[in-house]
């Protein structure tokens, strides 16, 4: 299934790109996903480890292996400083 | 531009925030209260000097966490009206990067929501500053 | 007109209040945060329709308060600045009567100062409003 | 001496004037004044019940019995109902 990331902040930075579409094999989940963007940008382990995921604008630990979807759109989301 | 719902009012904006916009928007003839925080750009962070910040926004989530903070504050106290504006993108020295306004008929409740409501704000809503120094830049998390 | 001293700001008008006027004031690169409380006249009270609300001071000793009060929040908090404008006269229902603004390093310090600058002033400032309701006037004693 | 008395809010209603010259004995104090301006004004002495004092730009209970002295300016101070 295909699902679209989006990078933001300090992981967009390190990524060097704001959106990409990841192929996942059916039932995968967000920890599945969470290893296919490391191994395509293996700078961002580090900083993964700070972030957390927006699966269709809903906050999401990628540890929680919560299930993906067809069109999914997952955000990663790095501690937030706004305000 | 505010998306505006019965008695809530959010925006995220490129342009200048307006702190007299925010006011009128929160204005109820049954309001004897009006309470407002604005955060702005400071000129100086762990002791190195600012020149601006540069905020990122999730924009899409970051208005439905934005309405969701302002119903939230309908529920938590008995107020009148709630606006909340962000800024995106380059933001100076003394500029107000967010807007909160709440009115209330009595100023208990607006002074306790306008506090409630921008430490949520900074807890929930999907927006990056990046603060340029002097020597270089840092994204900055928030340590508050 | 303005009495400033330092960094405190005072002032008791017959004119319209000016929000983005205590703004201004209290503005200071080093703050990263400004809160305001706006007292604006309520269209009733204890049930009854009010049509407007007229202020009168012992100016004098009003704006010595006011000064007292402004110092006092420097010495309780770490503020950068406080400006605290109060109307005299006829005041509308919506128009606001009193602004407080404080501005600061953290948000933390300005959020709690306007609360207790408003309850202080209520308390020591020798003003007081005369309520006009639909069916005759009477004098309120600060009950809140 | 002569002490100035501003007469403020319900006071001021009530009594129809908003300043009046007291003419007190030497070593007056603040009850002395409190009876002279209800004996000149017998509406007020309800009032005066809810009423403090400024003596020269300070609180005082006229009960305290505060010592006055010539010139001084004594305001007649209803519950505030400011901001």
């Amino acid at each position: 299934m295909r699902i679209k990331v989006l990078f933001f902040a300090k992981s967009r930075e390190v990524a060097g790109l704001s959106e990409q579409v990841f192929e996942l094999a059916d039932g995968g989940n967000t920890e599945d996903l969470l290893h296919q963007i490391i191994s395509a940008h293996p700078g961002l382990e580090n900083v993964m480890k700070s972030c957390v995921f927006a699966v269709n604008q809903e906050y999401v630990r990628p540890c929680d292996k919560e299930p993906l979807k067809e069109g999914d759109e997952v955000a990663i989301i790095p501690p937030l400083s706004g305000g | 531009m505010f998306i505006s719902e019965e008695n809530v009012f959010v925006e995220i904006t490129e342009n200048d925030l307006d702190i007299c916009k925010c006011m009128e928007l929160v204005a109820d003839p049954g309001a004897g209260a009006i309470s407002t925080f604005n955060g702005v750009t400071r000129n100086n962070f762990q002791g190195k000097t600012v020149i601006k910040l540069d905020y990122e926004a999730y924009v899409p989530m970051a208005l439905k966490k934005l309405q969701e903070l302002a119903h939230e504050v309908g529920r938590r106290w008995n107020v009148c009206k709630v606006a909340v504006a962000h800024r995106k993108g380059i933001v100076l020295v003394g500029e107000p990067s967010v807007i909160i306004a709440v009115s209330s008929a009595h100023r208990r409740e607006s002074l306790e929501a306008v506090q409630w409501a921008i430490d949520e704000l900074k807890a929930v809503v999907p927006i990056w500053k990046k603060e340029f120094f002097e020597d270089g830049s840092i994204w900055k998390e928030n340590e508050e």
